[in-house]
């Protein structure tokens, strides 16, 4: 009592801390936690356009990737442990492949009883020559036919993203009024080299992708590589003569309705087949002789309907990242 | 074979690597085009040929294409010296962008 | 085989097929097959609960006419089927309570694919749940990823955008991940189905063969549905995802689709490798730190925030936290925890996405904790939905919240290793989130706010309160008649062995 | 290091790859080039797939000639996943590549960090 | 069906619709549901407690958690004085409450905490217990904050900070005893098997301790007794009543239950959770009547008393000696009602006069002459001065205090005790000389009669009574309890 230091400095000791939690003056929430919503508690619009104010030049300041040290060296440290990661992970991967059973080797775990009986009664139970035709389409079409709904989910995301439409007032939508609706309109038109080159390949190509298709299981290829060779000539065409001609054989309606039989037909087959299946019921699809164009039961048709799911959805992504639409 | 394969596993890595170390987006596009036409090549030698069919139409034919769009919409195939404005434009972007909106 | 067997076949291909009908049909009628799947995939999966409760024993299906390891395989089992409901319920209730705010958000064109992707959704989870197959389980990993990337985005706004591309980038490296690791276990076993690989790992185990690639496939997997499930340290896309996109979305993407990789994860753990495989490598040692922090510093972000949704966002990076904790603990009981900790999460977490869509409502749309003041006045019902979800939250006991830390305590002190690091994390975490919860309650109830908004009564939002009240329900069931439910948990955990 | 790292050449490819398109997916600042990394990334992993699958001389699993004898072919699985794959990675490429057009229409670039700074000070 | 549920469901049922309730009653119509509600409480928890069976399962919350009530004496002594004091102060809440905005809020939320402190009285398990506890919690802390100043909801929060963290505390305690027992269920004696010297036995030690900080909290023990003087003043008044004189006993009853019947008396004695507990009431008993010694504002001052002489019967309860525990049932009665008087009369205080700080207080028992009477006889009461309640409590507590085998406390214990009611005597007559003897300067002229409304008067008058009476007979419940003690110790 004796000596009385000054307030400011009392206010530092460590003696002033503990008698006003003593005391209960001292509060949990008091700026740590509570603080900021309190402080606006009637909220003062001017003082509330303020606090943006320097909020946004706090920000600026943050943000300011040249001149801000620390967020440059948390960068630098970020760039530095990714790579220090991703060595470590091939470092890993390696050690990992030096033990893994050798590459070419005839005897080893993947080669067993399931290749070999795929490989050796694959004809006879599915009726396909091309035996990984016969392996995604029958013995595990399951998972092919997950996968024909990643592609049609693809689709509906991109149809969300990039597909222009007006509302019912017939104004466009202004979150996407940005966007560009037919960037073709800036390039040259009726390029008579692109078209005759187009005009003589584009036969070719289709023809070559339904072969494709309904080779798929007779020999390499199937559905998808043909339809995306479909989707490949259709490009070509409507590069070399427009929108305008495409959309003559070709709308969104077209392809919804395409889309929606092929998935459909795909779904409703496998469910046949794998309802039938997992009853022990006899399936009353014929598997035809090995080697002709209509044999292997089912595995013909899904090709085909993959195939235009495929080549319809390839044509209709360019489209829609070309012009928003069909 | 052997050896056919190594080249073409080298190929891929130098694509892969110089994809990474490409300024131009139109060549990293261009790269991983070949890119995916060496990886079906090397499926043809890993007798895998409904792999390579694949591999060649959807990676080397649409996949690139869609990429080469993209890179029309977003103004990126420019002649070169458009190239540079527009890297002048993005860097000034953040100051301007803001206020666009 | 019973006709009830071919109910999970069922499920999921009428939800898959209801995708693709959903693309031709305008809004109000895709709205109404959405509805009336979810309700039908809802009241199978309670039928064959029922059913398998009955027969006390698991079963396969055969996908096509070829047995085990040569065709594809699901399989129902308790848990499987309790998910599978569960699931159908919180979705459900989800899109009806967020349907009046679906149309202020997207464009109306695209009303109908919102549904598409909300169907395909439900049949990737239900794929996710039932399946025996790991790449089966990878290419519907790949449709859940894609399709909530779509729900995120459909809501056209800048930030919507970006978040999805944040999101899929880490899903994809996450995808990447998972299926490498499963490449490297095909190559060492051999096989894709869950249970010839699970023979082959305990073969290998017992031979002492490839033991580094055994586990380092183990831990690629797991790294990947970590990533994918949003995990503490690779949460960074999730606040703007579930902060910005509509309710309905946000709802169903924090409470299932990260709960889906998780599902996969334990059967994955169960199903492949062997819980006592796992639980014997240092993969949960990682787990159960992870788990930790993000428990902590998931809460620390919340209490940061200014923006009713981003809370609840940040929110549920710690409770994913205690799910992954949970795994750590390496005990029977520690799963039984995270389990139950999914379904409580699951339940409160789209409740209080729901309620704060109703008080924001009343607030002028803003989300800012300033806008939001005496917001529980003026719509009375999402105000109470709101406290209740935080009482649970915090965990007063009668709400679920209270059981599943009540069972990972009870977990933890069987544990002597992990015990006090649990119980001390436990009790910051819950006094954390008690905190910015009781924060967010005190701030609705505050008498100072803004009365120029308008009020909100029952009849003005019937769906809205009534799908709230349901959730309540649901919480106030999970927290004071759990014994069944862990009861049938362990009971499914028993059937995966 | 195990004994096979020489003979499983392909694989350590592979590898390699995939940590290239890793390394990219994560470090790029460009979102084009992200994707190109994604793609890269899975490519990596069907190759590592196909190496799995083939058996030294023997032919691609399509019949030839009736001989349905397991010694005659390579393992058809692998294809079947990789089938599968390139599937996925195809829906996958397109849907980021649609983002990121939204995402240049809206904020005039393609590096997510100067977007999401541009974010920061749009949306307080 | 089940009676024992009536007087806890009924008020929280009743406080429920009030608050759902969207328009805004009419004053009188108001204070007439609330003022029958908590009439027809009281007689339903009398009559519980007098006629209805003693237990009841609810349900199972877990396969061996049961939901379960049960009566014994300690409810009996604890619920009486919840009513009591309840009913007081929500009479004078009738008239204090007057020019308060959202007074339906504050009834409803009262008479939910009501018959949440009735369930913590009938609480027949620690998890029971454990539910009711934070639930009083949650539905008392919206009548601190009520006034909705920028202070209250500050103080608010942080009793809630507060209440939470020692709740949370203890729920590990409950964590690791689940380990430990088969049951929570209350058994007088206690139910663990375990000997303190075993292993299991020492970390259960440190189990109690963490539970006795952590109910401690609610009972303004020393670490965590911050709380306390900021939620008061910035509470209501009757609040504040039911605050100080009730809802804090429920620490006292926490740690009653757990530490004489989960853990039993025997398992503690002599240990070193017993001298730290010693301590630490001994600290908080000294350091509470030294801060309201010093300290202006009346309601502050009487909060640091509140935390003062709970750690008298905190210091009871710890000593484990039968004397002492009886000294300490008494004095929760006693400081109950006392207390509750105090804070009634400062906030008849507050809103006739204004006035907040003692200093400012000249006269105030010319102008007030009933209340500051009954403010004298509770002031002796609670320094200790026979024939009131305080007395008897007191001097059983240092009876037992000297009794009880404790060490070095047995001397430290009554003088710590004998100092503090002198300071006891310090920080409260000073009102009662000021407002009776107003020295010199005071104007006679300006004096003007304004003894408050009778809403305000009885209840107050009623529990000056009640306070007088305990001391005057104290054996009608020593002689309930004599039995019942023993039994327990």
């Amino acid at each position: 009592m004796s000596k009385r230091k000054p307030a400011e400095e009392y206010h530092k000791t460590f003696a002033f801390h503990f008698f006003s939690w003593l005391r209960g003056e001292k509060d949990p929430y008091l700026g740590n936690v509570e603080m900021k919503p309190q402080k606006e508690y009637e909220p003062d619009p001017e003082l509330h356009l303020r606090h943006e104010k320097e909020h946004d030049a706090i920000l600026d300041k943050v943000y300011d990737m040249k001149h801000n040290r620390a967020l440059g060296l948390f960068h630098r440290l970020y760039q530095a442990t990714s790579i220090l990661f991703c060595l470590f992970l091939m470092a890993l991967l390696l050690v990992t492949i030096s033990h893994l059973p050798a590459t070419g080797a005839a005897v080893k775990p993947v080669n067993n009883e399931v290749a070999a009986r795929y490989i050796e009664s694959g004809l006879e139970e599915t009726g396909a020559v091309n035996i990984v035709a016969g392996m995604i389409l029958d013995y595990r079409a399951f998972d092919t036919l997950g996968e024909s709904h990643v592609l049609f989910v693809a689709t509906i995301t991109v149809l969300i993203m990039l597909r222009l439409d007006k509302n019912k007032k017939g104004e466009p939508n202004p979150l996407t009024k940005d966007m560009n609706p037919n960037d073709r309109i800036y390039e040259p038109k009726n390029d008579a080299i692109l078209q005759m080159v187009a005009s003589f390949l584009v036969p070719i190509i289709i023809i070559f992708g339904i072969y494709i298709i309904l080779n798929g299981h007779l020999g390499p290829g199937g559905g998808f590589s043909g339809g995306a060779v479909i989707g490949a000539g259709l490009i070509l065409y409507l590069n070399a003569f427009g929108f305008g001609k495409t959309e003559r054989f070709f709308t969104e309606k077209t392809y919804k309705w395409i889309c929606f039989f092929s998935l459909s037909f795909y779904c409703l087959a496998k469910s046949y087949s794998f309802y039938t299946g997992a009853n022990h019921l006899h399936s009353i699809i014929p598997k035809g002789t090995p080697g002709a164009i209509l044999s292997s039961g089912l595995i013909l048709p899904l090709n085909i309907a993959v195939g235009l799911v495929v080549a319809c959805t390839m044509y209709a992504f360019y489209a829609m990242f070309r012009k928003g639409g069909f | 074979m052997t050896a056919f394969q190594i080249i073409l596993m080298g190929l891929l890595i130098i694509c892969a690597v110089s994809v990474s170390f490409s300024k131009n987006l139109l060549n990293s596009v261009l790269i991983y085009m070949s890119f995916s036409l060496v990886m079906s090549l090397l499926w043809i030698c890993l007798e895998s040929p409904d792999l390579a069919i694949t591999e060649a139409a959807v990676g080397a034919g649409i996949t690139s294409v869609l990429f080469f769009v993209t890179l029309k919409k977003i103004h990126a195939i420019n002649v070169a010296e458009k190239e540079e404005e527009q890297k002048a434009t993005q860097r000034n972007l953040p100051e301007n962008g803001g206020k666009d909106e | 085989m019973d006709f009830v067997c071919n109910f999970p076949f069922f499920s999921i291909l009428i939800s898959l097929f209801s995708g693709t009908i959903c693309s031709i049909l305008p809004e109000k009628a895709a709205k109404a097959v959405n509805r009336i799947v979810i309700a039908a995939v809802g009241v199978m999966s309670g039928i064959l609960l029922l059913y398998l409760l009955g027969t006390g024993e698991s079963f396969v299906y055969w996908m096509g006419h070829f047995p085990a390891p040569w065709g594809n395989e699901i399989r129902a089992g308790v848990l499987e089927a309790g998910m599978a409901l569960f699931f159908c319920i919180i979705m459900y209730l989800s899109m009806a309570g967020g349907a009046h705010k679906l149309f202020d958000e997207v464009e109306e064109s695209k009303h109908n694919l919102y549904y598409i992707l909300i169907n395909l959704l439900l049949s990737s989870l239900l794929a996710l749940v039932y399946t025996n197959d790991m790449f089966t389980a990878y290419v519907f990993v790949e449709i859940n990823t894609i399709s909530a990337c779509g729900l995120i985005m459909i809501r056209q706004v800048g930030r919507t955008i970006e978040a999805a591309v944040r999101y899929m980038i880490m899903s994809l490296l996450g995808s990447g991940l998972f299926l490498f690791g499963l490449c490297i276990m095909y190559d060492l076993t051999g096989h894709l189905l869950m249970s010839n690989i699970k023979e082959s790992v305990a073969l290998l185990i017992q031979n002492g063969e490839y033991q580094i690639p055994l586990i380092v496939s183990v831990t690629l997997m797991c790294i990947g549905l970590c990533i994918k499930s949003a995990l503490f340290p690779f949460h960074a896309w999730l606040p703007d995802a579930y902060g910005y996109s509509t309710v309905s979305s946000a709802a169903i993407l924090s409470s299932l689709v990260s709960k889906g990789y998780i599902f996969l994860l334990i059967k994955i753990i169960y199903r492949v490798i062997g819980f006592d495989i796992f639980n014997s490598t240092r993969i949960i040692d990682v787990l159960f730190v992870f788990g930790l922090m993000g428990m902590i510093f998931g809460s620390l972000s919340a209490i940061k925030e200014n923006d009713i949704r981003r809370m609840i966002a940040y929110s549920s990076v710690a409770q994913i936290g205690y799910i992954y904790m949970g795994f750590g603990m390496g005990t029977q009981a520690g799963m039984v925890a995270s389990v139950f900790h999914i379904l409580s999460h699951a339940a409160t977490k789209s409740l209080l996405f729901i309620a704060a869509i109703g008080l924001t409502e009343v607030s002028g749309g803003s989300r800012k904790f300033i806008d939001l003041t005496g917001a529980g006045y003026r719509n009375k019902w999402a105000g109470v939905a709101f406290t209740a979800g935080s009482l649970s939250m915090v965990g007063v006991p009668l709400f679920s919240g209270f059981i599943s830390k009540l069972l990972f305590a009870q977990a933890a002190v069987q544990v002597e290793g992990k015990m006090l690091a649990t119980l001390i994390v436990l009790g910051i975490s819950t006094v954390l989130n008690a905190i910015y919860f009781m924060k967010t309650v005190i701030r609705i109830y505050a008498t100072t706010g803004d009365t120029s908004y308008p009020c909100i009564t029952f009849k003005d939002m019937k769906v809205h309160a009534i799908v709230l009240i349901f959730f309540i329900l649901l919480n106030i069931i999970l927290g004071v008649n759990s014994q069944p439910i862990v009861n049938m948990i362990e009971q499914g955990l028993a059937m995966f062995a | 290091m195990g004994p096979n790292l020489w003979i499983n050449y392909g694989e350590a490819v592979a590898a390699i790859l995939f940590c290239i398109g890793f390394t990219n997916l994560l470090l790029q600042t460009n979102l084009i080039k992200k994707i190109i990394g994604l793609n890269i990334m899975d490519s990596a992993i069907y190759l590592f797939l196909a190496e799995k699958g083939y058996i030294a001389g023997r032919t691609a699993p399509i019949v030839t000639d009736g001989v349905t004898n397991v010694e005659a072919y390579i393992n058809p699985i692998p294809s079947g996943l990789v089938l599968t794959g390139i599937v996925v990675s195809v829906s996958v490429s397109a849907l980021m590549l649609s983002l990121t057009i939204r995402l240049y229409i809206r904020y005039h670039s393609l590096d997510l960090d100067e977007i999401a700074a541009q974010l920061k000070k749009e949306g307080r | 069906m089940y009676p024992i549920l009536l007087p806890i469901l009924f008020p929280i049922l009743a406080g429920l619709c009030l608050l759902v309730y969207r328009k805004d009653l009419e004053r009188k119509l108001l204070t007439g549901i609330t003022g029958s509600c908590l009439v027809i409480t009281g007689a339903l928890v009398i009559s519980v407690l007098a006629l209805a069976k003693k237990s009841l399962i609810l349900f199972y919350l877990t396969e061996t958690l049961p939901i379960y009530f049960q009566i014994d004496e300690i409810s009996v002594i604890f619920s009486v004085l919840t009513v009591v004091v309840f009913v007081c102060a929500g009479f004078f809440a009738f008239a204090y409450m007057k020019h308060e905005q959202k007074e339906k809020r504050y009834y409803g939320f009262y008479l939910i905490a009501f018959g949440v402190l009735n369930g913590l009285c009938f609480a027949g398990n620690l998890i029971t217990f454990y539910l009711f506890f934070e639930l009083l919690t949650l539905s008392s802390f919206p009548l601190v904050l009520h006034t909705g100043t920028r202070e209250a909801i500050m103080a608010g929060l942080k009793y809630l900070f507060y209440s939470l963290c020692g709740a949370y505390a203890s729920l590990y305690g409950i964590y690791f005893l689940y380990r430990h027992c088969d049951t929570l269920t209350f058994t007088a004696g206690g139910i663990l098997q375990a000997s303190p010297a075993s292993p299991d036995g020492r970390f259960l030690l440190l189990v109690a301790f963490l539970m006795i900080l952590g109910f401690g909290v609610k009972a303004g023990m020393f670490p965590m007794h911050a709380w306390l003087p900021t939620a008061h003043p910035a509470a209501p008044a009757p609040a504040s009543a039911a605050l100080s004189a009730v809802i804090v006993k429920a620490g006292v009853l926490a740690l009653i239950r757990v530490i004489y019947y989960i853990f039993g008396a025997d398992f503690l004695r002599g240990s070193w959770v017993q001298t730290a507990w010693l301590t630490l009431a001994l600290v908080t008993v000294f350091m509470g009547s030294m801060l309201a010694y010093r300290e202006p504002v009346l309601k502050k001052r009487l909060a640091y008393s509140t935390v003062s002489q709970l750690s008298y019967i905190l210091f009871g309860l710890a000593v484990m000696d039968q004397d002492a525990f009886m000294g300490g049932l008494l004095h929760v009665l006693a400081h109950g009602f006392i207390k509750g008087t105090l804070f009634l009369i400062a906030g008849a205080i507050i809103f006739t006069t204004g006035k907040t700080r003692v200093d400012e207080l000249h006269g105030i028992g010319k102008e007030m002459p009933l209340t500051m009477w009954c403010y004298t006889i509770v002031s002796l009461g609670l320094i200790g001065i026979p024939p009131t309640g305080g007395f008897v409590s007191k001097w059983y507590l240092a009876i037992g205090g000297l009794a009880g085998d404790i060490g070095i406390f047995r001397y430290i214990g009554p003088a710590v005790l004998l100092i503090s009611a002198l300071l006891t005597a310090g920080y409260l007559l000073p009102l009662t000389i000021r407002g009776f003897f107003p020295g010199a300067d005071y104007d006679y002229n300006a004096l003007q009669k304004r003894e408050p409304a009778r809403l305000m008067t009885i209840p107050i008058l009623f529990m000056t009574i009640l306070s007088v009476l305990i001391g005057l007979f104290p054996n009608i419940i020593t002689d309930y309890l004599t039995k019942f003690v023993s039994s327990l110790l």
